[in-house]
């Protein structure tokens, strides 16, 4: 593990979830999940433990996302907050 | 066949569930009979167990085969083969009273409903007797998942109050997983038993990081507990999901619960560790008599029938917790004796409610005008549920009280004493109110639309059905016969708490 | 709401930072988590106690073999939570909350593209499943890969054209039978006079060793995981992409 | 430079907890029940980031056996390399359990334990991962029926409805 590109996706980590959680669009909120759960694999794969970026990779950057995106387009992409 | 006993009490409801995922869409007829003869299997091998460690002293039971800690193991010692045959008891009582009420509440949705209440009890039943702490996570996310679909099969009001709970039993198990992560980093293990020895062989008590575990793990555990502060998703929950849900859920994920938090507390940290070295007893007694006084006045204050019980389960929570924070032999017995009570008591008043609310369609304290007399059996099973709850001899629920007020008076934390005390008087006075109603009926001063509601009740009300009057009786005996056979009880539970010197415990 | 969620977030996160000073350092081999017997023996041992040189797979599938067929019961789980809690089974006419979401017209290149993308990644989750115990993957990640797969069917053209492959049903029995599969590898060691999961003793009903027993055992018991995953992962798919019709999806 | 040093040995379990609590407000302060639950699966992840990291060690590979390293206890064999073939030397002065087997796969291969990352983290967090996801899908659900019945996913807008009732 390089520990200049962990620093580097740790920090992009913290943007995106910050973004993530500001942005009033859900349906670019649910993209932004899914680059912040892409970078979180990328993290992990680095640390060694493939079998948990591969599951991530899977999970969370692609179904979840699809179920996001899903509940989104089935319900309302507005947001208060 | 006795020697797999551990794995099969887990296994039937398992494996009944899945049976009924698969064969319970095609023939619904099938979904009431598996899950009653699976829970009764379950049962049996309770009995079997407890006879087994009541005999033989603590079972372990490998999985896989590997030697622990590389593999998972089950440990039950008497504390966890009592409370795994209370689980399974009230699992089989609640399984027959649902015969009617799933049909009418979810017709759409039996072997969907079926398979998630047996799922719930194979976790409720797996986090009592398992030795290992990452897979206690692993099954209070199995019965957390299994509650929320419970609660959430509801009304609307239901469905956001599932909602909350999912937040909220979210941040629950996701800080006792980081608390397990936090003695991982310091002890290298995931067994129970083991993480305590190697608390001890490093001699890192006094670590930040063991603290900071034991903080996540107990603040974790109360949330799915509900104690007091952090109790906001329970009242409305238990309120307003189907009967059938609310008469499983209410006597058993709490109480399940609060025996979690007793075994973390006693076999991972250690007695010494939680009453000896921290000392916050006089706190957490503090905050359960908190607990204790506001689910009691909050019960005061409700007029829907469910939701005063579900304050009710706040008050007990705290009997439970301040009992075991008494830090003496007494205050611990009554607590575990509480648990196993409290599931019967608890039990026999939501199954009482249940019935009411199917009978007449109302949730208000007004359905229950003049039922003494259209339902004679059914307030007799509830007046001993009240009875226990209020704590009159000779019900479960005095003696249980009784102890937790000598564990009390022993440590010399008398408000948590008063508590109690103020706590029963409230408790009498919401159940003589309801007695009130139901044998003398509502009188006419008490509102102007007490006329009018005697005429709508007097046709709806019908007799309870023998599939739902079976289990309030039955639990309505066990309560008398838990009261009458406490000595025996107490005994099991001493072989547990005896192996605790808090007599020696340094202040 | 507000003030409340920062008191407990500056409580926690301090509590939690306090900590930090204690741990040892960030890939120190030496830490009592890394050099505990418990990890050293999954890194030395799992080779020769079970012959899989995947050690992730052999902890998974075998050391904690119970509480991977809990992880496989927490998805089941989710899918009958899912459908018990949005399914309507009934149609109630016309509902305000499911009106189209945009004009559906099929698309060539869509449809091209995936037609010749969905063999593809079907044949990727098979090998995904059955070469985890020699690389990373295993029945969980490739049971999800097999579940995209009909999602994305499900996406390009419609639902219902996903629901011809596969019914309602079939996706239930499947989730069930996967479950069974793995629950009865340990029901059969069982049988066979050992513990629940307990591998090894399947030697006597297989044509093999007790290690190669447990090697082959856990390929079966991915095989269910991988069953109950693809099942579900599409379950809850177009559950949540129908509003619990199953009439319409995206 | 202390302090630097303090910190870049610790960097990433700093970090971790930075995650979790943007993670954690979100689940307490938003509003907007999509967010919440998107908040829950960053605190989530946050945690399996902090497992994770327990696992690190330096100068050590993917727990995964090399293919050689397998083989490398197999130099009698001449087809040591013809694909994914363990099987058991039989016939040596190993050991023998009770049935007559080897009790031990492939004796000869010595495996050393700092050259591994730890696999006990990454198996438990499989299982994390698969909670996470699970609760994700359930929280979804239950948002879809609220929007079903209220016609909302704000939950203070729902509030509001129940209060002023229904």
């Amino acid at each position: 593990m390089i520990w200049q590109f962990d620093l580097i996706i740790l920090v992009f980590l913290v943007i995106t979830a910050i973004i993530s959680l500001q942005v009033k669009d859900l349906l670019a909120a649910s993209m932004i999940f899914g680059v912040y759960s892409f970078l979180m694999c990328l993290l992990w794969a680095g640390m060694a433990a493939v079998d948990v970026a591969f599951t991530e990779a899977a999970v969370g950057a692609g179904v979840s996302s699809v179920f996001l995106i899903a509940t989104v387009l089935r319900t309302s992409r507005r947001s208060s907050d | 066949m006795i020697e797999q006993a551990p794995a099969l009490i887990l296994l039937f409801p398992f494996f009944a569930s899945i049976i009924v995922a698969l064969a319970g869409i095609r023939i619904q007829g099938v979904c009431f009979p598996i899950t009653v003869i699976s829970m009764a299997a379950s049962v049996l091998s309770g009995i079997a167990i407890l006879g087994q460690v009541v005999n033989n002293g603590a079972i372990r039971y490998r999985l896989g085969g590997w030697e622990p800690p590389m593999g998972i193991e089950f440990r039950i010692d008497a504390l966890g083969a009592l409370v795994a045959l209370a689980v399974s008891v009230v699992g089989l009582l609640t399984a027959i009273y649902s015969k009617r009420q799933v049909p009418a509440e979810t017709p759409d949705k039996i072997s969907q409903y079926y398979t998630l209440y047996l799922l719930l009890m194979t976790g409720l039943i797996g986090m009592v007797i398992t030795g290992d702490a990452f897979n206690l996570f692993v099954l209070i996310e199995v019965s957390a998942l299994t509650s929320y679909a419970l609660i959430a099969m509801g009304p609307r009001r239901a469905t956001l109050a599932a909602y909350k709970y999912v937040i909220m039993g979210t941040i629950g198990a996701s800080f006792y997983l980081l608390g397990v992560g936090y003695l991982y980093i310091k002890t290298g293990s995931l067994n129970m038993f083991d993480i305590h020895e190697q608390l001890i062989a490093r001699g890192i008590f006094d670590a930040t990081a063991v603290l900071v575990a034991f903080i996540l793990i107990t603040v974790g555990v109360w949330i799915k507990m509900a104690f007091f502060p952090l109790h906001a998703w329970l009242p409305n929950s238990y309120a307003y999901a189907p009967t059938t849900s609310s008469a499983v859920l209410g006597p058993l994920v709490t109480k399940v619960m609060i025996y979690v938090m007793i075994r973390l507390t006693f076999t991972v940290f250690g007695a010494d560790y939680t009453f000896g070295r921290l000392d916050w007893s006089d706190i957490v007694v503090w905050m359960s008599v908190a607990a204790i006084l506001v689910g009691s006045i909050s019960a005061l204050a409700q007029t829907d029938l469910r939701k005063m019980l579900a304050y009710l389960i706040i008050a007990e929570v705290g009997y439970m917790v301040g009992g075991m924070w008494l830090a003496n032999d007494m205050g611990l017995i009554g607590s575990i004796y509480h648990i196993i009570a409290d599931a019967f008591m608890t039990l026999c008043v939501f199954l009482f409610a249940g019935i009411i609310f199917t009978q007449t369609g109302k949730r208000d304290l007004n359905a229950l005008d003049g039922l003494f007399t259209k339902m004679p059996l059914t307030m007799v099973g509830f007046l001993v549920g009240a009875f226990s709850l209020i704590g009159i001899p000779p019900t479960a629920g005095f003696f249980s009280k009784w102890y937790l007020i000598q564990g009390g008076v022993a440590s010399g934390h008398w408000e948590y004493v008063i508590a109690l005390l103020i706590s029963s008087l409230i408790n009498a006075v919401l159940f003589f109110r309801i007695i009130e109603i139901a044998y003398f009926g509502i009188k006419p001063a008490e509102g102007h639309g007490g006329h009018h509601h005697e005429e709508l009740s007097k046709e709806s009300p019908t007799k309870a059905s023998f599939s739902m009057l079976l289990p309030l009786l039955v639990t309505a005996a066990m309560l008398i016969g838990l009261g009458l056979y406490n000595r025996d009880i107490v005994a099991i539970i001493s072989d547990f708490v005896s192996q605790f010197n808090f007599g020696v415990i340094s202040r | 709401m507000k003030s409340l969620a920062l008191i407990s977030v500056v409580i926690t996160g301090w509590l939690l930072l306090s900590a930090v000073g204690d741990f040892p350092d960030w890939g120190d081999p030496n830490s009592p988590a890394n050099s505990y017997r418990l990890s050293q023996h999954f890194v030395t041992e799992t080779f020769h106690e079970t012959a899989v040189p995947n050690m992730v797979t052999a902890v998974l599938a075998d050391y904690r073999g119970y509480d991977t067929m809990f992880e496989t019961v927490v998805i089941f789980t989710a899918g009958i939570a899912i459908i018990s809690i949005l399914r309507r089974f009934t149609s109630d006419g016309a509902d305000a909350g499911t009106e189209k979401v945009y004009e559906k017209r099929p698309d060539l290149i869509v449809d091209t593209t995936c037609r010749l993308m969905i063999p593809i990644i079907q044949l990727f989750a098979l090998y995904v499943i059955a070469h985890g115990h020699h690389s990373p993957g295993g029945g969980f990640q490739g049971g999800v890969i097999f579940g995209a797969s009909f999602i994305l069917i499900a996406l390009s053209r419609d639902l219902q054209a996903a629901h011809k492959w596969v019914p309602e049903q079939r996706v239930l029995n499947l989730a069930g039978i996967g479950i069974l599969i793995y629950a009865g590898f340990g029901l059969a060691s069982m049988f066979l006079g050992q513990n629940f999961l307990d591998y090894a003793i399947l030697h006597k009903i297989m044509p093999a060793s007790p290690i190669e027993a447990r090697y082959h055992s856990m390929l079966g018991v991915e095989i269910g995981v991988a069953f109950t995953v693809t099942a579900i992962m599409y379950s809850i798919y177009s559950n949540l992409a129908s509003k619990g019709t199953m009439k319409e999806g995206l | 430079m202390e302090f630097f040093e303090a910190i870049s040995a610790k960097f990433n379990y700093w970090i971790y907890v930075i995650i979790m609590m943007i993670g954690l407000y979100a689940m307490i302060a938003k509003t907007n029940m999509v967010k919440k639950l998107i908040g829950m699966s960053v605190f989530q992840t946050a945690i399996i980031l902090f497992y994770v990291s327990i696992g690190v060690k330096d100068g050590a590979t993917i727990p995964i056996l090399y293919h050689d390293q397998v083989h490398a206890g197999h130099h009698h064999d001449d087809h040591a390399h013809n694909g994914e073939h363990y099987d058991t030397p039989h016939g040596t002065d190993h050991e023998a359990d009770e049935y007559g087997y080897p009790s031990r796969h492939a004796p000869d291969v010595v495996i050393d334990g700092d050259d591994f990352a730890n696999p006990l983290v990454h198996v438990l967090m499989l299982t994390a991962i698969v909670v996470g996801v699970s609760t994700l899908g359930v929280g979804l659900a239950i948002t879809q029926k609220l929007h079903r019945e209220f016609g909302t996913i704000e939950e203070n807008e729902i509030h509001d409805m129940i209060k002023s009732g229904k």
